[in-house]
């Protein structure tokens, strides 16, 4: 714990050459080279399964490549596991935060690490050069909290740091932006920028262009394991990205309005507590109407994920009440609200949403499995069903080898069209959909918001609930802000700028800042 | 009824209590180091049959205490690192090879027993010291201060397992790998060598668990000695939430309810003996069941880790 | 996803067999990979290794008395075994066999000697039901406490074996002990014989192979049914693979969890149900032979799926049989045994590791194959 | 009854004995091993009779394959030495009427020609510990530890209860039962106790009160009464004496009513009387000589029928 990042050697130029690695059916990095080098962002473009992440994990040790080579200052290196790579000054952000949750951010810091009074902890130590290193890059932690207690925001900021204080000098972000608010991104940005002026170089991945474009100096893009191209981010358009990535032209949605119906779902007065012992819900009023999307913003940690909870009846309220089409459900169990017509996409979907080990067919029916036209009394219907998984696996474009095939098999973006499948297919009058294309690539992007468009035509009511602003943004028919467990706001689609819903969710009120625009 | 509350038998039981808890504690604190680091260990029992019998034998031929209870850690530390090679590098299902190791461990003792030694004899263990001044204590000396080494070394084990648990490097690393072992990994912490070390140093006290029944408590060697005790120092692992003062609770508890059913049956209260019996196992369910804040078991419990996975 | 994601396509039929033929043998060449350490350990007794195991095999299958023994052992290890396999299935760690086996022997022996004047064809099917409620309800409390207290289960089966053992004393010593006994004054710790109504048909003339057997497998089958093709079960899964998507999906997570390990509980009462009814026609101590202990080895070694617990109850039930021939032609001492089971099981459960592996490998090069063929 | 030694036959006596526990194991199961062993040694050696045992059969079904085992593979004489294993012994002594069965301890043959039922009167052995205890303490507070209330285990202590009372009604005997048979640890707990609570001499019985005699070793002054097998060596400053079963003469009958045609058929009780039951008293203790003439009373007036003891 003694070495101070910048005192260690730093690396001028990392290269990974003919790359190439096999899991079992699949290539996942056939040939791919690429090069970064001290002070420069290189993003890394790819469809869901393309390979980005296996090619990060050989250059931090994770996996060890099946050919090629790993070049760091024209040296070749062999990683055998992170050790090695940590000690070469690759630094790694994961897809999946790589926290444990159950220790402090000082402990998950210190992991690891040689303690100047080893066998003991020196924590204080460990705490005082997190903060250091926090004052450094703008990166606010508390270093005695519980990584549980934290946001995603701030368990970010504690992985950064993590890198940053074994002394890495190449850091890879993986998906770094697909959890984080807008608010979150800007600041996570200007601490990638401080990094690059401090002789950082950076990997980037994200399926967010913009954000590539804003931030990256070159661009890479891999398709089926293959390197397709690399070149300068200067000029670049987000048509030649999507064309590259893709292999066809993907144009962003411009929904055309509806005439909306009654009112759906109705919530009134809604509170209810939070995980971590706190009041979450603090009082939520919003009416959904047929065909209509509501879009819920917010920074993480403002109640969405519980307001979603309780909508879908997996979280209790301590007061208020929710009407489906009139009827009052806010008693009423999964089942019930299952069968009074709603259905529910969770945020995470592979701990909530779907079963890794069950197959496609299991996973489709893991909701209406007992429903009366799939059964036989208690016993299951399979020709029934293997008929209907079928139909859907055609009708929703999922692709996998068969309706037996586990889902863990199945890319991130197919196992999200899975879940849209089971929800969209029971013809929903209200539909919740948490975070329904995080970490999904364009190309299903599309899809799925062609999917949420196509049911507000049908005439559900669909709440929204979405820490991408544009998805937001774009969909919407109103978008409702949520601020400290409150809905702070109301907007008609247009009627607010991106600055305007962004201080909104800073807990401004539009009144407000309208005034002082007048003033 | 009314002799049981005298304070002559007060002081009996909770002098009983600290000799019974003895190889509870032992056996179950080295089993929270391997499920702290996520491995489920069900073998102890076997472990501590061998550590039982290796430390009786050299005893018996050597009548040195200090090699017998050596030679206990030894083949403790051996049987760690067949249970390692089966559920760390193999990957096996845990409860699995545990029960395996549970087997192979009481068919080995016995075996062992009745090649070497055939049939059953008492040796020379530890004595009794009682400590100065804090022994002559009325009631509080003779409840703590007069026992055996062994006695001693498994009550002091439980603050030096806290302190290193807690406060110390390799604790951390014990700690995360059995919760998060890929953020662990993900650091460069050797999931894989956390786990050995964890898996082995509880088989370590899994051995001298079983020394301290046949040097100290009982002072012989008898086929199957433990009777499933370390199955219960299993147990004690989930009740003390895989604290070493949890732990300390929970044998305590146990072993002080043990004793106070024999001082019943001794003092002839009117209680069938098999309802006795009962009583330490009835009582240790409701004491969890009453127990208001319950711990979550490390999260990657019985789950082997392989790179690559999620 | 890439084009190579459908390696079956590639693969011959060559490869298939060779790759099910190592799967397959593997267990079997860690089975003898134990019993080499086993062949040392005899040849260090003087004992030849090769009459040794020699004996195991015609002790299996040289008589119809060992081939017999080896299903009759089969038999309640195969109920115990379906039993851990619907509560593992809801990932639930049942320690409890042994304690739900008395129960069931408790209660098969209260109910039908209470009952012994009705006709059989009424007693004998209550009998059986009798004895799966009382392990099932042995299973329910660490269930219970499970689903409404959290309480670990493994800590609580641990436990209520221990109390069901003293259960068992209490009552096999008091209202059901042998009248004979007392009156003989050799106080034998054991139950009255049960009405022969009860007893369990033997199959073969001077063997204990009774119907049991039949009944276990028949189970065998309507647990495979209950597990894969009904909605509870499909629900038992589901909770033991993800209690988090679960309870999404509507299940109650801990009344399902509840529920498997109350019917483990009513399948290891019937393993006690069938050993006092169809072999001892008593109830008498140790009636659990270890049963809930080797019970989980054996659903193991089936690959926790009860299709393969029949075979694989067999096999360990014949390991069993076998080692205790072994025991009594080679006089070697019995603790031996437990030493080479204990190996075995090791062994065995380590093997399966390197056969995934084997597997995972065996894709890669054939995917590859596949490539390089296309180019 | 009268053992007489079997004629020397040319043919080598075949005799399996199958028992629940350990052949070491310091009590039941080492009494029949060690018959058996004696009386090979009286007839020959291996030559004159061939002994094969299966020990630690705790599980029955497996005790019953190995007995039909045994009784298939031609032995002549298969000892079942247990009594959860009669409902075996009924079954199988049916399908090898040539084989002749002992089983033991109960009393019933099952009106079967074949079958030889065998018990121990182990209350005469108890009442003669309990009346060399009743004159040996000096607090009048006794001690009892065994596993389980039942078998031989209660007969013996029903024995030894009323051997005391004949002495002094006012010497309290407790028992304490700690449900394990193997649970050696608390066994010796039990008997720490006993101490603890003011006993000065100990008994019990089954293998796990080698745990109690520990006890009292480690105590130093408790004294300490055996039955079943002679446990002298385990403390031999402390054991008085043991009621010793000696299943010698029992085997020697067999074997020579066997040559002589009858396979069976009859029950046989250890008794004082016939020498089945001994008191061995350790001679490394110094027993005064008037509780030696009592015991010597109580022994030839359980021989002389002047004393019974009820089971
Ligand atoms: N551990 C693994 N075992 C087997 N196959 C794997 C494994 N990891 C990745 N793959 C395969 O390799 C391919 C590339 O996966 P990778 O995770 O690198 O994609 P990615 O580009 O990071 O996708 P995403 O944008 O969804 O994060 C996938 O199609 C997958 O099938
Ligand atoms: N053990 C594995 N076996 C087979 N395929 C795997 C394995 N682990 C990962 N994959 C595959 O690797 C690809 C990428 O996995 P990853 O975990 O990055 O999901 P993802 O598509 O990026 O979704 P998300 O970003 O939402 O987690 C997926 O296609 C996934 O199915
Ligand atoms: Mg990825
Ligand atoms: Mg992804």
């Amino acid at each position: 714990m003694t070495t101070p990042a910048n005192l260690q050697k730093r690396i001028q130029r990392v290269e990974m050459c003919d790359i190439v690695k096999r899991f079992p059916g699949v290539l996942a990095n056939n040939k791919v080279c690429i090069e970064v080098n001290a002070g420069e962002v290189l993003a890394l473009l790819g469809e869901n399964g393309a390979g980005k992440s296996t090619l990060m994990r050989q250059l931090y040790g994770l996996y060890r490549p099946d050919g090629g080579q790993i070049l760091i200052d024209g040296q070749p290196q062999v990683f055998h596991s992170p050790a090695d790579a940590i000690a070469a000054g690759i630094g790694m952000i994961h897809q999946h935060f790589m926290l444990v949750p159950t220790l402090t951010v000082a402990q998950n810091v210190a992991l690891g690490l040689k303690s100047s009074r080893e066998p003991q902890l020196d924590l204080e130590r460990v705490s005082k050069r997190i903060q250091e290193l926090a004052q450094a890059y703008g990166l606010k932690v508390d270093p005695e909290a519980y990584v549980w207690q934290l946001s995603v925001g701030e368990q970010q900021r504690v992985e950064i740091i993590k890198a940053l204080y074994r002394g890495a000098s190449i850091i890879i972000l993986d998906e770094p932006t697909a959890v984080l608010t807008p608010q979150e991104v800007n600041d996570l940005f200007v601490t990638l920028k401080r990094m690059t002026q401090e002789g950082h170089g950076l990997v980037f991945i994200s399926h967010k262009l913009h954000e590539v474009m804003a931030i990256s100096d070159r661009i890479a893009v891999l398709r089926d394991g293959q390197m397709i191209g690399s070149r300068p981010a200067k000029g670049v358009t987000r048509d030649d990205l999507v064309k590259m990535m893709v292999g066809r032209e993907v144009k962003p949605l411009a929904p055309q309005p509806l005439q909306t119906g009654p009112v759906c779902l109705g919530i009134s007065g809604l509170r209810a507590m939070g995980d971590r012992g706190t009041e979450a819900l603090r009082g939520v009023d919003l009416e959904i109407h047929a065909s209509e999307i509501v879009g819920v913003a917010g920074v993480s940690g403002n109640g969405q994920r519980e307001l979603a909870q309780c909508l879908a009846g997996l979280r209790k309220n301590t007061a208020g009440t929710i009407q489906l089409n009139g009827q009052d459900i806010t008693q009423a169990s999964l089942l019930e609200r299952m069968a009074a017509g709603q259905s529910y996409i969770p945020e995470e979907r592979m701990r909530d949403g779907a079963i890794r080990e069950f197959s496609v067919q299991e996973n489709l029916f893991l909701r209406d499995h007992a429903a009366p036209q799939y059964t036989n009394g208690i016993f299951l219907n399979f020709a029934r069903m293997a008929a209907r998984t079928r139909e859907v696996i055609q009708q929703y474009s999922i692709k996998a080898p068969g309706g037996d095939t586990p889902i863990k098999n199945l890319s991130g973006g197919n196992i999200q069209k899975l879940i849209m499948a089971r929800e969209l297919s029971r013809q929903p009058k209200a539909l919740i959909a948490a975070q329904p294309t995080r970490g999904v690539d364009i190309g299903a992007t599309e899809y799925i918001h062609q999917r949420l468009l196509e049911q507000r035509a049908n005439g559900t009511a669909i709440l929204l609930i979405s820490e991408d602003l544009d998805e937001i943004r774009t969909l919407s028919d109103r978008i409702a802000v949520m601020y400290e467990g409150q809905i702070i706001g109301i907007v008609a689609r247009g009627e607010a700028t991106v600055e305007q819903i962004g201080l909104m969710m800073a807990g401004i009120p539009l009144q407000e800042t309208r005034a002082k625009a007048s003033a | 009824m009314n002799e049981l509350f005298s304070l002559a038998v007060i002081t009996g039981i909770l002098t009983s209590a600290i000799r019974l808890a003895t190889p509870y504690l032992f056996a179950a604190v080295g089993e929270a180091f391997a499920q702290s680091s996520g491995v489920v260990n069900l073998g102890v029992d076997g472990i501590m049959l061998v550590g039982a019998f290796v430390a009786f034998y050299v005893t018996l031929q050597t009548g040195n205490l200090w090699l017998a209870v050596l030679a206990a850690a030894l083949v403790g530390l051996l049987m760690g690192l067949l249970m390692s090679l089966i559920s760390v590098t193999l990957k096996a299902e845990q409860g699995i090879s545990g029960i395996g190791l549970y087997m192979f461990g009481l068919g080995l003792s016995s075996l062992l027993f009745k090649l070497l030694v055939g049939t059953v004899q008492t040796i020379d263990g530890f004595k009794v010291i009682k400590i100065p001044l804090l022994g002559d204590i009325p009631m509080i000396g003779e409840i703590f201060f007069q026992h055996s080494l062994p006695v001693y070394a498994a009550f002091l084990l439980v603050p030096v397992a806290w302190w290193f648990l807690e406060k110390t490097t390799w604790g951390l690393k014990i700690k995360a790998v059995g919760q998060n072992p890929a953020a662990a990994d993900s650091l460069g912490v050797s999931v894989d060598k956390v786990r050995y070390f964890s898996v082995c140093l509880g088989s370590v006290l899994a051995g001298l668990a079983g020394a301290s029944l046949s040097t100290a408590l009982v002072n012989l060697f008898q086929e199957n000695l433990t009777a499933g005790l370390g199955f219960i120092a299993v147990a004690l692992v989930y009740f003390g939430g895989w604290k070493p003062a949890g732990i300390l609770v929970g044998a305590l508890l146990f072993s002080t309810v043990n004793a106070f059913q024999l001082w019943m049956q001794v003092l002839g209260v009117n209680i069938s003996s098999d309802v006795a019996v009962m009583l330490p196992y009835l009582l240790t369910i409701a004491a969890l069941v009453f127990a208001t804040n319950r711990v979550r078991q490390p999260a990657a419990l019985n789950k082997p880790f392989e790179r690559g996975e999620n | 996803m890439p084009p190579e994601s459908h390696p079956r396509s590639q693969k011959s039929w060559l490869d298939d067999w060779k790759d099910l033929a190592f799967r397959a043998a593997l267990p079997f060449l860690a089975m003898l990979a134990a019993l080499l350490i086993g062949a040392i350990v005899l040849a260090f007794l003087k004992v030849n290794p090769l009459t040794a195991y020699a004996a195991i095999v015609t002790g299996v299958f040289g008589s119809m008395s060992g081939f017999t023994q080896s299903l009759v052992k089969a038999t309640p290890l195969l109920l115990v075994g379906l039993g851990i396999c619907i509560a593992f299935r809801a990932s639930m760690i049942n320690i409890g066999a042994e304690g739900q086996i008395i129960l069931g022997a408790l209660g098969a022996t209260a109910w039908s000697l209470a009952f012994r004047n009705w006709p059989g064809w009424i007693l004998l099917p209550t009998t059986l039901i009798a004895s799966f409620i009382a392990g099932a309800a042995w299973g329910f409390v660490p269930g219970f406490l499970k689903a409404r207290f959290r309480v670990n289960e493994i800590l609580s089966t641990v436990m209520m074996n221990a109390i069901a053992l003293q259960l068992m004393n209490l009552l096999i010593r008091g209202p059901l002990i042998d009248q004979a006994g007392v009156t003989a004054g050799t106080y034998l710790a054991q139950s009255e014989k049960l009405p022969e109504s009860v007893w369990l048909t033997r199959l073969i003339p001077q063997t204990l192979l009774h119907t049991g057997a039949i009944l276990a497998v028949i189970l065998a089958v309507v647990v495979y049914i209950f597990l894969w093709r009904t909605t509870i079960g499909f629900r038992i899964r589901a909770v033991g693979l993800n209690p988090d998507a679960s309870r999404y999906a509507g299940v109650n997570v801990p009344a399902y969890q509840a529920l498997s390990l109350t019917l483990a509980g009513g399948f290891a009462g019937l393993a006690g149900a069938v050993e006092v009814m169809g072999v001892h026609h008593r109830l008498l101590e140790g009636i659990t032979s270890g049963y809930g202990f080797s019970g989980i080895v054996a659903a193991l070694f089936g690959g926790l799926h009860p299709l393969g617990l029949i075979p694989a109850s067999w096999l360990f039930g014949s390991l069993l049989v076998g080692a205790d021939k072994m025991q009594r032609a080679v006089q070697v001492p019995s603790a031996l045994i437990d030493t080479l089971l204990g190996l075995v099981v090791l062994f065995v459960v380590g093997s399966a590791y390197i056969s995934q592996r084997w597997a995972a490998r065996r894709a890669i090069a054939v995917s590859k194959a596949g490539k390089e063929a296309e180019a | 009854g009268q053992a007489a030694t079997p004629a020397p036959a040319a043919k080598v006596v075949r005799v399996a004995v199958v028992m629940p526990s350990s052949t070491t194991d310091m009590a039941f199961s080492q009494s029949m091993y060690s018959a058996l062993v004696a009386v090979q040694k009286e007839m020959g050696g291996e030559a004159a009779m061939e002994i094969k045992y299966s020990e630690n059969m705790f599980k029955v079904p497996d005790a019953a394959a190995a007995i039909r085992d045994y009784a298939s593979q031609g032995f002549d004489i298969v000892v079942a030495h247990g009594s959860q294993y009669g409902a075996s012994v009924e079954e199988i002594a049916k399908d090898f009427p040539g084989t002749t069965f002992a089983w033991g301890t109960d009393v019933n043959t099952f009106g079967l020609p074949n079958v030889y039922a065998y018990t121990a009167a182990a209350q005469e052995g108890g009442y003669v510990n309990g009346v060399l205890a009743a004159k040996l303490t000096t607090s009048k507070q006794i001690g009892v530890t065994g596993p389980v209330e039942v078998g031989d285990a209660k007969t013996y202590i029903d024995g030894f209860v009323q051997g005391v009372a004949s002495v002094d009604p006012s010497i309290t005997v407790n028992k304490t039962w700690t449900g394990s048979f193997s649970d050696v640890a608390l066994m010796t707990e039990a008997a720490k106790t006993h101490i603890a609570a003011g006993a000065d001499v100990l008994t019990g019985s089954s293998q796990s009160v080698v745990g109690s005699i520990g006890a009292a070793k480690e105590n130093g002054k408790v004294l300490w009464f055996g039955t079943q097998s002679e446990q002298t060596t385990l403390a031999p400053e402390l054991v008085v004496a043991s009621q010793v079963y000696d299943w010698t003469a029992m085997i020697k009958e067999i074997i020579a009513s066997r040559a002589a045609g009858t396979l069976g058929g009859k029950t046989y009780t250890l008794q004082l009387s016939n020498d089945g039951l001994k008191i061995v008293f350790n001679a490394g203790y110094n027993l005064p000589a008037d509780v030696k003439a009592a015991a010597d009373a109580a022994i030839e007036g359980i021989k002389g029928g002047k004393i019974t003891v009820n089971p």
